[in-house]
């Protein structure tokens, strides 16, 4: 485990909290494959932990663990100290976690503002026969709901499109409005799925940016997958290193850099 | 240049919001509203009523509904003739046992069990998706049938199995009935209609539209952003046989007065009121009107051609009938898959530039 | 393209709506297409040709030609309402819609638009009642009669005993099919034979487990009320178990040629209710044949002249031209209004001496109309099937049916609907 | 009781029989889906439309007699010629293939890409168009199919489980050819999709049609090859029907029947149509044959459905397909 102090404030002014999330002694089987075997980690209220590994490694299957779409089949979820139960992934959304996707998930049949939109629909209230009258409280609802959205879109520099349907964009772009929709829900804790493959180096520098933005303007706490070292040792605060469903390493990028382990992963030394 | 967006700029989100954003759209569609009910019901005779306008109205409400479960939400229903008779049913049910209830709720109320039903049936749609779901929804649409034939409680017990609509009274014009007049079987239907495409508009504009879009383009993401799966599916087949049992009970109450379930509310049925909202456009209000206008004046329209025009024996126009139609749905969704709406759409896009292309 | 769709349709509407009168005209709500054309194009010849031959024999009824409007609902009973609407400003004198469904929607439009509704072996049984039904006619027998006059023949059979009896009814499940259920049940409380029901749904392309249940059960007699491929197909089953086709009864809705021949030497014997007479045997069709299909005018082939359905058109037609000429003489005049027609059916009467001098001795039953009674007195008489030779006759006279049982349930049924719609009662 | 149990036997065993019938329409379905992606809502219109081929052909009709009567006044209706079975069937088949260039050449290939439902429609408007045509070309009167075929009940068996079970079963030997038949068919088309050349492309396209085609097999010649073998299966299930009923337009409504065996089997799974087939064939009789009575009969239609609503209920992956692992 790390040796770091309970809450502690990093070099450029962040605030780090006590622990937001823990994971147990996770193990999640697809029939006889073992993909994640007995993993424990913490995230920490404020921090950008990053979740690196080889191809396969089980990253992906961790944060969908993370975000209830899999359901271990040992092991605890704990959330802001509570153990969380078995449950359905609208439900974890609804406490606060959003997410983007490795292969991009948007709506296509949608436009950009109506997909960002759908990030905000855990606050939406008025209820159906509301709605169906619109006038009123829908109409409100809906107004403030777009003020909110509309300064997400700003902040994302995504203004020019909002009105595009989804499927004309670019892959860039459409990585961004992802990312825009996942922060319109105002998340606590934001789960991004290699928010940056795919990318050129010009691409990815806007993307960093907007990450540590996000982290630094809104202290959304950040969980992300990224196969890219150099951004990974840049961005985040700690690291978990996985290999064939195991973790192999946890602690600060500098930690991890020096673990012998996972120096042998990276680096293909054979198994025993 | 008459019909432009230049300089007609939005201030606010309220303004952004709405249905018509372009201001010659929003003076159309007053005005065809005026005519709609201005003007209409002064010129209408039986004809028009009974064999064009009543039963576009109401197949435009049935579209409605079923373009809200296939069009926004993705889920393809083959049911919609069972629960049209479910309308049907439940409107006479209620005509018969409370007679001194006014048909408008009757109606409505219709509406509400309808939905209920679907919502029964939509039930499977959390497990079963895609055709496998279509070919679900048949099971509704025959045991629905099966029922309403098969329980005499259903019919009141009468001899022939038929229901048929008693008279009734709206501010003491008759609206059921033999003795209805065109006008008013006409302009109950348009009330209806108007009101549908209202709720309908509001449902799909909001919130709820966008969940249920949501679930249509990508069910396993919108679940991770949030979006109750259950609650989303359940919701849409609820809206979507609202719709379908007000426009059951339209049929049965003011257009055709009486009905037989197997006959009327068959599979044809459904499969008539999926072409419509195909061929005008999926997940478009305005294409379950153009599909609806299309279905219902297209073989009128053929018939009086064949028939009245070229003096055709009848079953060759039938025939060819046939052939008409199936060809010209294998050639609209060649031209233009998105249907009469997107075809609308173009147009307008077109006419924007119009007189410059450039 | 737009506008050319606006020109077309009300180009189309106007030549649709505009009035031409002088005729005699006959709507004739026809289905030539769809599931049932089988039994839809012979009648709708049939009804066609007679006229065609009156206007070239006769030079029409009274004076006036006949117009016969055809009209296309593939059994539909939406298009049967455009049919209706579209037919019936042009002077229309009597509409014979030919669906069950396409008359229920047309008993209260009819009534209120003062035209007579002719339902001739189908449609609302108690509109027999003229006390109700101020503007439906369903002489001379309806689907009550029907199935009295198959149980009578049982009773035939069996020298007026048939207590103990098995009989079974196989029936469409629609509201077409559930129709002799009641009057089966209080004939069989009458004479004591036991009924069982066997529903077929439609289409019914597949009637295994009804005809397996009839070989385990061994009904002494199956009735049946079909229609359209499950007449066809029935037959043919009832032929693979080999169930006595003679004690096999069918309505006259399941008593074509269309029904029997593909089940082909498996159909001899089996029988149907009818109520009018069958073959080409009659003079008039030598008129039909000199006058109609030999000038070139028939309505189909020609080669349908003769079979039960044909016939039944024909008989249809036959009826409805006496009514209007019986109309004329009562109006003393020869164009008739639509409410004239009214009288001339409300006033009907058909002798023996009158079918003989139409060339169709024996066409049908003797019958009169009236004012309480639009049905007549239901006299049916049964047909069977020769293989062979390919043909349908007689084999019994037309007889009445249980007129006791049958008003009772007429009046039940005509008075539930009085009381629901808030109808007097007339003809008093 | 042993008499009801004989009897839910012989319910069975018909319903088994069904059940074969059912299968070889829903082959009809699967092949063309596992090719092309497509829902072919006109299997039904197409067996119609083989079988009403078959006839005019065996008997010489004119094709477009009636519509030819009608504009030139001319009374032409037969050749006056009978053409044997064996041929007709051979012809029928030509014209099925024919169809299928049609169809290919048509609709298909200006529909490629498009999404899973406006295939589908495109189908339904093809029903429309066939059955227009098909009633335009041979008339709408029910017309008598004899291609020889054996009908009536099979008396060996009766006698044989009469001796055994003091009770004969009632076999239709129709029943008994038609699952000859379709047993043959089953395995021809298994055996050609096997081990034959354009087989092999076959299961290469329902596999993946990119890597297909960038290995060089045309998909036109797939998706012909395809609607002519389904359109073979639709003349012999039009047959089969057509032989009990006469040929007339309810034979387009036997691909309702096969519905419900493609949601138990699977759209691809040709093992599925199969044991779907007979599944819903036995559940359908034995269900009429047990609560039918109680609760009025003529339960089979929606029955059907319901047994494959509740089975995909409880197994969505349907009859042989893999447990579903749903990704992100």
């Amino acid at each position: 485990m790390s040796a770091q102090a309970e809450e502690y404030v990093t070099e450029d002014g962040r605030k780090i909290g006590g622990v937001m999330m823990e994971m147990k002694n996770i193990t999640l089987r697809f029939g006889g494959v073992v993909a994640i075997k007995d993993i424990s980690f913490d995230i920490r209220e404020g921090e950008i932990r990053a979740i690196i590994g080889p191809n396969g490694a089980g990253k992906s299957s961790m944060l969908n663990v993370i975000s209830g779409f899999y359901n271990p089949q040992e092991g605890d979820v704990i959330f802001r100290g509570k153990k969380r139960p078995q449950m359905r992934p609208y439900k974890v959304a609804q406490q606060g976690i959003a997410r983007t996707f490795q292969n991009i998930a948007l709506f296509e049949g949608m436009s950009v503002l109506d997909n960002v939109m759908t990030g905000r629909l855990t606050h939406m209230k008025t209820g159906m026969f509301g709605q169906a009258m619109w006038w009123g409280k829908a109409q409100d609802e809906e107004v403030y709901n777009r003020e909110k959205v509309e300064e997400i879109i700003d902040f994302l520099e995504i203004q020019a499109i909002r009105k595009t349907p989804v499927g004309r964009l670019p892959y860039g772009l459409k990585k961004r409005v992802e990312l825009a929709r996942a922060l319109a829900a105002e998340p606590k804790l934001l789960l991004l799925d290699e928010p940056m493959a795919g990318m050129n180096v010009e691409e990815k520098e806007d993307m960093s940016r907007f990450i540590l933005d996000v982290n630094d303007e809104f202290g959304t706490t950040i969980a992300l997958i990224e196969h890219d070292m150099g951004v990974v040792m840049d961005l985040s605060d700690r690291v978990v290193v996985m290999d064939y469903g195991k973790k192999i390493g946890d602690g600060t990028p500098d930690e991890v850099r020096s673990n012998q382990e996972v120096i042998d992963a990276y680096l293909g030394v054979a198994h025993d | 240049m008459l019909y432009r967006e230049a300089g007609d700029f939005k201030t606010t989100y309220v303004e952004d919001g709405q249905t018509f954003p372009i201001k010659f759209d929003r003076i159309a569609y007053y005005i065809l509203l005026a005519v709609a009910f201005g003007v209409v019901p002064f010129i209408i005779n039986d004809y028009w009523a009974n064999a064009v306008l009543v039963p576009f109205l109401i197949y435009a409400v049935a579209a409605i509904g079923l373009n809200i479960l296939v069009g926004y939400a993705g889920q393809v229903s083959l049911g919609t003739g069972g629960f049209m008779a479910v309308g049907a049913y439940a409107c006479y049910k209620l005509m018969t046992s409370f007679p001194e209830v006014s048909i408008l709720i009757h109606v409505v109320l219709a509406g509400v069990i309808t939905a209920a039903v679907g919502v029964l049936f939509g039930l499977p749609s959390l497990r079963i998706k895609g055709f496998y779901l279509a070919v679900a929804t048949l099971a509704a649409q025959f045991f629905l049938v099966w029922l309403f034939n098969k329980v005499p409680w259903f019919y009141n017990y009468s001899a022939s199995g038929q229901i048929s609509a008693p008279e009734r009274t709206v501010f003491g014009i008759e609206v059921t009935g033999a003795n209805t007049d065109a006008w008013a079987k006409y302009l109950v239907c348009l009330i209806f209609v108007t009101a549908c495409a209202w709720l309908a508009r509001n449902l799909t504009r909001g919130t709820t539209g966008r969940t249920w879009m949501a679930i249509r383009d990508m069910d396993i993401a919108a679940e991770i952003i949030g979006v109750n799966p259950l609650k989303a599916k359940l919701t849409a087949f609820a809206v979507s046989s609202f719709f379908v049992g007000i426009a059951g009970a339209l049929f049965f109450a003011v257009y055709l007065g009486s009905v037989e379930v197997g006959e009327v509310f068959g599979i044809n049925k459904s499969f008539l009121v999926l072409f419509m909202i195909i061929i005008g456009g999926l997940g478009s209000i305005f294409g379950s009107f153009a599909g609806a206008a299309f279905m219902v004046l297209m073989p009128v329209l053929l018939k009086n051609i064949l028939v009245g025009g070229l003096g055709w024996p009848t079953d060759i126009a039938a025939h060819f009938e046939l052939v008409i139609v199936g060809g010209l749905i294998v050639v609209f969704l060649i031209l233009e898959p998105h249907g009469l709406a997107q075809l609308w759409r173009v147009a307008k896009e077109k006419l924007r530039l119009w007189p410059f292309p450039h | 393209m737009k506008l050319k769709f606006t020109a077309l349709a009300a180009a189309a509407v106007v030549s649709a709506a505009a009035p031409a009168m002088a005729d005699l005209v006959f709507p004739s709500l026809s289905y030539r297409t769809g599931p049932y054309a089988a039994g839809g194009i012979p009648f709708a010849d049939g009804y066609a040709d007679y006229f065609t031959l009156l206007n070239e024999r006769d030079g029409g009824i009274g004076g006036e030609m006949a117009k016969v409007i055809e009209c296309e609902t593939g059994y539909n009973t939406e298009k049967g309402v455009e049919c209706y609407e579209s037919t019936k400003g042009e002077g229309s004198l009597i509409y014979q819609p030919l669906s069950t469904g396409i008359t229920y929607q047309l008993i209260p439009k009819v009534t209120a638009d003062g035209i007579a509704l002719h339902t001739m072996g189908y449609g609302r049984t108690s509109a027999k009642n003229g006390k109700v039904f101020s503007n439906v006619f369903n002489y001379p027998a309806n689907y009550w009669d029907g199935a009295s006059v198959a149980i009578n023949h049982l009773l035939d059979l069996n020298d007026g005993d048939i207590n103990g009896k098995k009989v079974a009814l196989v029936y469409h499940n629609s509201a077409y099919g559930k129709e002799p259920i009641r009057t089966l049940e209080e004939l069989s409380a009458k004479h004591g034979f036991e009924l069982t029901t066997l529903a077929v749904d439609h289409p019914g392309q597949e009637q295994k487990s009804q005809w397996l249940q009839i070989r385990r059960e061994k009904p002494d007699y199956v009735l049946m009320w079909g229609w359209g491929v499950m007449n066809q197909v029935a037959i043919q089953e009832a032929a693979n178990i080999r169930f006595p086709m003679e004690n096999f009864i069918g309505v006259w809705w399941s008593g074509g040629e269309h029904d029997v021949i593909p089940a082909g030497d498996g159909a001899n014997g089996y029988k149907a209710v009818t109520f009018h007479n069958v073959g080409s045997d009659f003079p008039v069709f030598d008129d039909v044949q000199k006058y109609v299909v030999d000038a070139g005018k028939a309505a189909g082939n020609g080669d349908q002249i003769g079979t039960a359905v044909y016939n039944r058109g024909f008989y249809a037609a036959m009826l409805a031209a006496e009514a209007a000429r019986n109309a004329q003489e009562i109006a003393g005049k020869s164009d008739i209004t639509a409410a004239d027609m009214l009288k001339g059916m409300e006033s009907l009467e058909i002798t023996e001496e009158r079918m003989a001098e139409l060339g169709m001795p024996n066409f049908g039953p003797s019958f009169t109309v009236t004012c309480e009674n639009h049905g007549g007195p239901g006299l049916g008489a049964i047909q069977q099937w020769d293989a062979a030779a390919q043909e349908w006759s007689l084999i019994s006279d037309f007889a009445p049916s249980d007129t006791e049982i049958i008003d009772a349930l007429v009046m039940e049924d005509s008075m539930a609907f009085a009381k629901e719609n808030n109808i007097e009662e007339r003809c008093n | 009781m042993p008499e009801q149990l004989l009897w839910a036997a012989e319910a069975m065993m018909n319903g088994l029989m069904a059940g074969v019938l059912y299968a070889l329409v829903a082959l009809g379905f699967v092949l063309i889906f596992k090719a092309s992606g497509v829902f072919n809502y006109a299997q039904g219109v197409m067996a119609l439309f083989a079988a009403l081929t078959l006839v005019g052909i065996m008997d010489g009709q004119v094709p477009f007699a009636h519509l030819i009567n009608a504009v030139f006044g001319t009374e032409i209706h037969h050749f006056g010629w009978h053409v044997p079975a064996i041929l007709a069937i051979f012809l029928t088949g030509v014209v099925m293939v024919g169809l299928a260039i049609f169809i290919e050449r048509f609709v298909l290939r200006h529909l490629v890409n498009q999404p899973d439902i406006i295939l589908f429609m495109a189908t339904i408007g093809l029903a429309y168009f066939m059955e227009g045509v098909g009633d335009l070309m041979w008339g709408s009167e029910i017309k008598t199919l004899d291609v020889g075929l054996p009908q009536g009940i099979s008396e060996t068996i009766d006698e044989a489980t009469y001796n055994w079970f003091g009770y004969g079963f009632f076999i239709d030997r129709l029943d008994i050819v038609a699952t000859i038949i379709a047993a043959l068919l089953v395995a021809s088309l298994t055996i050609f999709s096997q081990y034959s050349k354009q087989g092999r492309a076959l299961r290469a396209v329902a596999d993946d049609h990119q890597a297909a085609l960038s290995v060089g097999i045309s998909l036109r010649f797939i998706w012909v090859l395809v609607w002519s073998i389904a359109g073979f299966v639709a003349l012999v299930a039009g047959m089969m029907w057509g032989a009990k009923s006469g040929v007339q337009f309810s034979l387009s409504l036997i691909a309702l029947k096969a519905l419900p065996v493609l949601m138990l089997g699977g759209f691809t799974s040709i093992p599925g149509a199969i044991v779907g087939g007979l599944i819903i064939g036995v559940g359908e009789k034995l269900f009429e044959f047990s609560i039918g009575p109680l609760v009025g009969g003529a339960t089979e239609n929606w029955f059907a459905y319901v047994l494959a609503l509740v089975f995909l209920v409880f197994r969505p992956q349907g009859l042989f397909g893999e447990k579903i692992i749903e990704r992100v």
